[in-house]
C-alpha cells in the first residue's frame, strides 16, 4: 500500500480504512498480532486483514461485518486526525484544478496543518513532481512527516518548520504553484512570488474572512500577479429516500363523482411519475437535501504569476 | 415597573422567550415554573413590564429587569497573534467546578463568574482575538442566564418552529413562509382560502397580514383545523371573526354541488375543534413533568431528542385561547353544548357559501399531502387574475403538481423555486458567511389564475402550453452596478 | 382597481398587466379610445379591456391572445420602469417578514428609487398604516409620486425629496420599521433610530457590497442597536422540462442475454419513475436549474432597536 | 523574441488566446486568420515568443508583444460622490463614431482611445467611481485589442467549453469537473476506464493528471471515439501510447465471454475514428468562411447564435493532430490502409484484454446517455476499493442509478451531489459576489466498489443497505474556528 498507488491485497504496515456504514469509519494501522476494536467485535489483523484483498467484507468477532478499504487521499480526508482546521475534498478540487497541478509539478503550501490538502497534492504530482510544505507548528510539522512517512510518500514532500511569512519556503523559482492556508496570506505573497518559476506560475489562497480576502487581493496586486479570482465552493449532498405522501380525502369516494374536471386528480395516472403502493399514498424516490450543510468553509483567490 | 410607551407584559397573554438566537412561545401565568435554555425561573415579576425588556434570573427564579440590553462586551483587548504556542493540555483554567458552584451559590451574577473564568485562564491572553472571543461567547451563555421577553410574530414564531420542531412544519423554513406571504399578495382585504398542516403557522401568518381585514377559510383534514401556532400569535378576539373553516372531506360534494350540512362526519360533530379538550388534558400531566424535567440544551438537541418539553410550547399558547372554554367546561350543561353545535354549523354553512362564491383572493397551500389533488380542486374556488402558492417539502410532487395544471389551463405564470438563504458573520477583520447553513427550505410552486374557458379547453390549453413553455434563450440577469 | 384592493372587471384609468407568455409582459394604463401594440395585434382599450373581467383572454387584432391581469405589487416589480437598481420579490419577502409589518404599520423608507419596494411595503401595511419615503434625486422622487397617486395609494405614502444622511426621514418616534438602501446606510443610523418608535422597532439595510455592511454594523452598534444579523437570500427556479436520455447500446439485442446481472439493467423496469416511449430512450420530468442565475443582489442586515 | 526560461509557441502546436475571462483554443499556424472577440489577426509574429505572452494587435493583424501585462489603470482619480446629478441624454460624449473612426484608421492605439473617451465626456467627473470604473472597463473592452496567449490545460480548456460550448460537453460545469478528478482519485499509474460523451474533454482532463502514466481505456459509442477536446490539450505523443479505446455496444459480447474481434461493427473497420475526415473536410470548407465572417461579440452570445465559429475551435485544434494524417491521404495506397486496420484491432485486441482482467483502477463516465445502463456494466471490469463517479447533467437518473446500484450491492459510500460556484469581485470599498451565476453544473453520483458475494447476494445485499442508509441524526458539521 501506497497513498500514490494501489495494492490488491492487504500487508503488514499498511494504513487502511475500516468501513462501518454510512459515513462511519476510521482509519488503521495494521500490525501483526494486533487487534481493533469496533462496535461490531474485535478485528484480528493477523488472521482477518493480512492478505485479504482490499475491498473485502471482514466478519468481526460479534459477527457483524466491515469492509476493509485502500486509503486514498479523500478517504484519509474523512478520517485522518485533526490537528487543525482541514480542507475538505470540495475545495481540494477546485484547488488542484485551478493550480494546474499534475505529474511532474513542483508545489509549495503552507501550513501543512493536519495534512489533508498534502496528501491530494502528492497524490497529483507523484511520481516526478515534490510538495514543499512550510507548517509553523513544531509538533505539527513533526507530526506530518511521521505521516508521510508512514504512507509512504516521504521521497515527495519536504516539510519545513519555519514561519512562512518571515522565511518564505526555502526555495526559489522552482513552483508551479503555490497555496497558501495561513492567518495573514497578504504577509506571503513576496515570498510565494520567489518561490514561483520565473515563467510564471499559479498561486491560490484560502482564508475564511473577507478581510483576510481584500488584503491579500491587494498584495496580489502590488506584486504582478494577473487573473485575480475569488471564488466560493460548496458542496450540496442529496439524500436519496423513498418518500410517502398521503393523498387528501376530498370525499370522493363517498360522493357523486361526475363533477367536472376532477378526473385528473388521481396521481396515480398513467405517466405519472409515481407509484400509488397503497391506497391513498404516493411513493416516489427523492433526492432530498441534508437538512444542515457547511454554509462556508473559506473563500479560494487564486491568481497567476505571469512572465514579466 | 420600566418605564416606556410600548405594550406591556399581561397575565394570560401569549409571549415569547427570546435567549440569543433560541425561542421560545409560552402563557403569561403567575406561579407557573418555567424551564429555558437550562434554567428555571417565574414570570410573575414581567408582568407589568413593557414588551422587549431584558431581564436577569436571580436566586430563587424572579426576573429582575436589567438597563442595559446590548450584550456585555468582557474588555480584554490583550491579544496573541497566533496560537502556535498554545497546547492544550486541559490544565489552563485555575477555577476549579467546585470553585464555580461556590461562585454561583453565593449569587454572584452570570457576568462576574464569566470575568474570573477569563482572569483565571493561563492561557487566555495568549489566544488570538478570535479565540478569545470564542471562549468568552461559549463561557457567557453557560453562566449568564439572561432572557429577552418579546412580543409573538411571524418573524419570530417562524424562526422558532423552523429551529425547534421542524417537523410540525413540514419543514418549512421561515424565508420560504417569508416567500409565500408575498408571493400570494396577502395583504388586508383578501378572502383567502389557507389549507396547510403546519401546527396553524401559515394561517396565524396570513392573519397577521390581514391584520382582521377580510376573510379567511382554513381548508382542513381530519376532524377539525389544527391552530396550536395560530394561538402563539396572541392575536386580538376580533381577528378571529372572519376566520372560517372547512373540512376538506366535502370538497368534493361542495364542488358537485350535493354538499349539504346534514352530511357533516360524526367526529365534526363530536369533538371539533379536537385540539382543545384533548390539548387541555395532556397539559395537566404535562406541567408536572416540565417541573422535574431538564430541558434539553439548545434547540437542536431538542429538535432530536423530540421530548415533551417541545410540545409544552405550543400547549402553553393554547391555554391561553382556551382557558375560558376550560373554565366553563366545569359547569357545562346541556344548553351550552347545542348552543356551540348551533354556532359551529352555522360557521359551516357560512364557510360554504365564501366558498360557493368562487371568487376567493388567493390560495396557499402547505401541507404533508400530495399537492395536485388539493390545487386541482381548491383552485376552483379562487377568482381569476388571483396569485395562488403551494409548498413541499419535495421537489419531486410539485413537478407532477405543475405538470397537471399546465393540462388543466386556467393558469398562468406557473414557477417552481426554492430559496437559498446563509446568515452571515460581521465583526471587524472576521466577517464571512456562517458556517452552517440550512441545506434546503422547502420547495414553491407559484402561479397565477386566469379565466379558464372549459368549452374549447382543448386548442386554448395546447396553446396556452406552448405560450408558457420556458424560452431556450438564456435568463437575462439585470447587471446590477 | 388599485394596488391595495382587487377589483373585478377593468375600469377606465387602471394600470393592468399585459401578459403575452412565459415572462413576457408589460404593464399599460387603461384609457377609453386608446389602442396598445402587441406582437399579436392591437388592443382597443374601449372594447378589448374596459368592463372585461380581470384574467381574462383578450384576442389581438391579429388573432393572437394575451390574458390581462390585475396588478400587484409583484407583477409591479416584473414590470415597472426602471430609474435605478431595484429590490425584486425574493429580497423583497424576506424584508417584509423581517421588518414584522403588517396592517398598520409605519414604516420609513429611502431611497424611494423605482418604487418596487414602496408598493410591496405599501400593501402591506395598508389600511391603516402609513410609508414615509425619502429620495434624494428630485425627478425620481415627482415620478414616485405620480405613481403612487395612479396607483390609487397615494393616501397611505409621503414621498419627501431630501437627502436622509443629512436630512433624516422628517418623523420622529413614529415609525415600527425602518429600511435604508442607500450608498452610505452608516450615515443615516442615528437618523433611523430617531425615526423609530421610543419602545423600539426594526431595522434593515441592503447594500450590494461587504464594506458597506461592515460599517453599517459597527454604526447599528453604536447606536445600541440589537440583534444584529446580515443575511442574503437567493433564489433558485427550476425550469420543468420532459426529458429523453438515450439507453445506451451495450449490443445486449445482438448478444447473448444469458450474462449474470444484467437483466436488472433495464431503467423501464417495473417501479422505475422513468416512462419508456420509444424504443431507445428513457422520458421524464426533471426540474432543471436556469443556466443562469442572479448570483448577488445585496446584503441584508436586520436589527432591533431596543428599548433602553 | 521575449525572454525567459518557459516553453515557447511553437508553429503545429495548440494553443489558447484570451482576452479577460474569453478563452479561444487555435492551432498556431503561420498565414492563417485568425477572428477572436471580434479582431482578426494572424498567429505569425507569435511564434517563438513564451506562452503567456501578452500580445497587442496592430495594424495589418500583426501581434505585437507588450512588456506589462498588468490591466493598464487609467488614472482618473477624481471621482464625484453620487449620480444625483447626472441626466444621461445620450449627449455626454462630445467624440462622434466619425472621429472614433478616424482615430483608428489613424493607428492609434485603443488605451489612447480609451482616455480620449475619456477626457471628452462632460459627465466623467461627475461619476462616482463606481461608475467610472464601470465607464472604463467598457470601453476598454470595446477599443484595447490585447491577447494572450497561454498553454492550454483542463483549467482552461474545461472553462472554455462550458461557457462557449457547454451542449458539447453536457454543461458539466468545470467545478464538477475538478470534482470528477479528485474523488476518482485520478493520478499516475492508474488503469482508468472512461466512458464520456464530452468531446474528448473529460478524457483530457484524466490523461492530463495521469501525465501519461498508466493506461486508459476509453469507451465509446457509435463509429469511434470522440476526442475533439482532447487534441486541445497538446498532449506529448507518448501520452497516447497507452490510450486506449473499447466499443460500447461489445460491452456485453465482452462480458458474457462471447466477444470476437471478428464481430466489430462495420463502421469501426470502414471509418473509425470518424472524426478525422468527415472533420477535415469541413475544416476546408471554414476556413474560407471564417474569412469573411464577424465573429459574434462575446462566448455567451456564440452560445446563443451557435455559429460555425465555434466548429472552427475544436477542427483547428484536430488539424493538429491530423496534419500528418491528411498529407499522406494524398499518397495513400492499399498497404497503408491494410497496416492501420491491422493496428486497430491490435489495440482493440489490447483493449479487451485489459477489460477482461477487471481489475481497474476506477470508472469516470460523463454522458448523454441513462447512466444506469453503463455503471452496471462498467463496474464489473473495476477492482474491489476503488472510487467510480458518474455525472449527469439531470438529477432524476441519478436517483434511479443509486437505486439500481444499491440493489446490485458492490458499492459503499453511495453519494449524490452538485456544487456551488460563486466568484466574487474583491475591490476596495466594492467586493461582493458577482452579480449572475451558474445555475446548476449537473450531479454526480460517487462510491466505491467492493467485493460483491454474488452467491449470498439477496441477505448481504439487504444487510448493505440497511448498513448505508443515511441515519436521520442530523449530520455533524465541523465547528470550524
Amino acid at each position: 500500500m501506497s497513498f500514490i498507488e494501489y495494492g490488491d491485497t492487504i500487508k503488514d504496515g499498511d494504513t487502511a480504512i475500516v468501513f462501518l456504514g454510512h459515513e462511519s469509519m476510521f482509519p488503521v494501522k495494521v500490525q501483526h498480532g494486533t487487534v481493533t476494536q469496533t462496535k461490531y467485535g474485535v478485528i484480528r489483523h493477523s488472521m482477518d486483514l493480512i492478505g485479504k484483498k482490499y475491498g473485502s467484507k471482514v466478519t468481526c468477532s460479534k459477527g457483524g461485518w466491515v469492509f476493509i478499504l485502500h486509503p486514498t487521499p479523500e478517504l484519509w480526508t474523512m478520517n485522518l486526525p485533526h490537528r487543525t482546521q482541514i480542507l475538505y475534498s470540495t475545495d481540494i478540487s477546485i484547488i488542484t484544478m485551478m493550480l494546474e497541478l499534475k505529474p511532474g509539478s513542483i508545489v509549495c503550501e503552507s501550513g501543512t496543518g493536519s495534512g489533508s490538502l498534502s496528501h491530494a497534492l502528492i497524490r497529483t504530482v507523484a511520481p516526478t513532481g515534490h510538495l514543499y510544505t512550510v507548517e509553523f507548528h513544531q509538533q505539527r510539522a513533526e507530526k506530518a512527516r511521521e505521516e508521510f512517512r508512514e504512507h509512504g510518500v516521504e521521497h515527495l514532500v519536504t516539510v519545513t518548520n519555519q514561519d512562512v511569512c518571515k522565511n518564505g519556503f526555502g526555495v526559489s523559482n522552482i513552483a508551479d504553484a503555490v497555496f497558501l492556508d495561513i492567518p495573514s496570506p497578504w504577509e506571503a505573497i513576496g515570498h510565494a512570488k520567489a518561490a514561483l518559476k520565473a515563467e510564471g506560475g499559479r498561486i491560490c489562497s484560502f482564508s475564511p474572512c473577507i478581510e483576510q480576502v481584500q488584503r491579500t487581493c491587494l498584495a496580489m496586486e502590488e506584486y504582478g500577479f494577473t487573473e485575480i479570482n475569488t471564488l466560493e465552493i460548496l458542496l450540496r449532498v442529496y439524500n436519496v429516500r423513498t418518500i410517502s405522501l398521503q393523498i387528501p380525502d376530498l370525499g370522493k369516494a363517498a360522493e357523486d363523482n361526475s363533477s367536472a374536471g376532477f378526473d385528473s386528480s388521481n396521481p396515480s395516472n398513467q405517466g405519472s411519475p409515481c407509484t400509488n403502493l397503497q391506497q391513498g399514498t404516493v411513493q416516489f424516490k427523492s433526492g432530498v437535501p441534508q437538512k444542515e450543510m457547511v454554509g462556508h468553509t473559506g473563500y479560494l483567490t487564486f491568481a497567476t504569476k505571469s512572465l514579466f | 415597573m420600566a418605564a416606556g410607551p410600548g405594550p406591556r407584559i399581561c397575565e394570560g397573554e401569549c409571549a415569547v422567550l427570546k435567549r440569543g438566537d433560541v425561542f421560545k412561545a409560552v402563557a403569561v401565568l403567575r406561579r407557573r415554573k418555567i424551564i429555558f435554555e437550562k434554567q428555571w425561573f417565574y414570570l410573575d415579576n414581567a408582568i407589568g413590564h413593557v414588551y422587549g425588556t431584558t431581564f436577569e434570573v436571580t436566586s430563587g427564579g424572579n426576573l429582575q429587569p436589567r438597563r442595559e440590553v446590548e450584550e456585555t462586551t468582557t474588555d480584554t483587548k490583550e491579544a496573541g497573534t497566533d496560537n502556535r504556542n498554545i497546547v492544550d493540555d486541559g490544565k489552563s483554567q485555575k477555577l476549579t467546578h467546585d470553585d464555580i458552584k461556590a461562585l454561583k451559590d453565593k449569587g454572584i451574577k452570570g457576568q462576574e463568574i464569566v470575568q474570573q473564568l477569563i482572569e483565571n485562564s493561563t492561557t487566555f491572553r495568549d489566544k488570538t482575538e478570535f479565540a478569545q472571543d470564542k471562549y468568552i461567547k461559549k463561557k457567557k451563555k453557560k453562566y449568564e442566564a439572561v432572557i429577552t421577553i418579546v412580543k409573538p410574530s411571524t418573524r419570530i414564531l417562524s424562526t422558532m418552529y423552523y429551529a425547534r420542531e421542524p417537523g410540525k412544519i413540514n419543514h418549512l423554513r421561515y424565508d420560504t413562509l417569508a416567500q409565500m406571504l408575498t408571493l400570494g399578495n396577502i395583504r388586508a382585504g383578501n378572502k383567502m382560502i389557507v389549507m396547510e398542516t403546519c401546527a396553524g403557522l401559515v394561517l396565524g401568518a396570513v392573519m397577521e397580514r390581514m391584520g382582521g381585514y377580510g376573510s379567511i377559510i382554513q381548508m382542513y383534514p381530519g376532524g377539525g383545523p389544527v391552530r396550536a401556532a395560530t394561538s402563539c400569535f396572541g392575536f386580538p378576539k376580533h381577528f378571529f371573526n372572519n376566520l372560517h373553516e372547512f373540512p376538506l372531506s366535502k370538497v368534493d360534494s361542495l364542488l358537485s354541488g350535493t354538499f349539504s350540512t346534514e352530511m357533516l362526519p360524526s367526529e365534526f360533530e363530536d369533538n371539533a375543534p379536537v385540539e382543545e379538550e384533548s390539548n387541555g388534558l395532556i397539559d395537566e400531566k404535562q406541567a408536572s413533568i416540565q417541573e422535574t424535567e431538564e430541558e434539553s440544551i439548545t434547540a437542536t438537541a431538542m429538535e432530536i431528542n423530540q421530548t415533551e418539553e417541545q410540545e409544552t410550547m405550543d400547549i402553553n399558547a393554547e391555554d391561553v385561547e382556551f382557558k375560558d372554554n376550560k373554565e366553563k367546561d366545569n359547569k357545562e350543561n346541556v344548553r351550552e353544548k347545542q348552543r356551540k353545535q348551533w354556532e359551529r354549523r352555522k360557521k359551516l354553512i357560512e364557510a360554504a357559501a365564501l366558498l360557493r362564491e368562487k371568487n376567493a383572493d388567493g390560495l396557499i397551500v402547505a401541507s404533508k399531502f400530495h399537492p395536485t389533488p388539493l390545487l386541482l380542486s381548491l383552485l376552483e374556488f379562487v377568482a381569476p387574475s388571483r396569485p395562488f402558492v403551494v409548498y413541499c417539502q419535495y421537489k419531486e410532487p410539485l413537478l407532477e403538481c405543475y405538470t397537471k395544471l399546465r393540462e388543466r389551463g386556467g393558469v398562468i405564470n406557473l414557477k417552481l423555486s426554492e430559496t437559498w438563504l446563509r446568515n452571515y458573520q460581521v465583526l471587524p477583520d472576521r466577517s464571512h458567511p456562517k458556517l452552517t447553513m440550512s441545506g434546503g427550505g422547502g420547495y414553491l410552486l407559484s402561479g397565477i389564475t386566469v379565466v379558464l374557458d372549459k368549452g374549447k379547453s382543448d386548442s386554448s390549453n395546447l396553446e396556452a402550453l406552448k405560450m408558457e413553455e420556458p424560452s431556450s434563450k438564456r435568463c437575462k440577469v439585470q447587471d446590477l452596478q
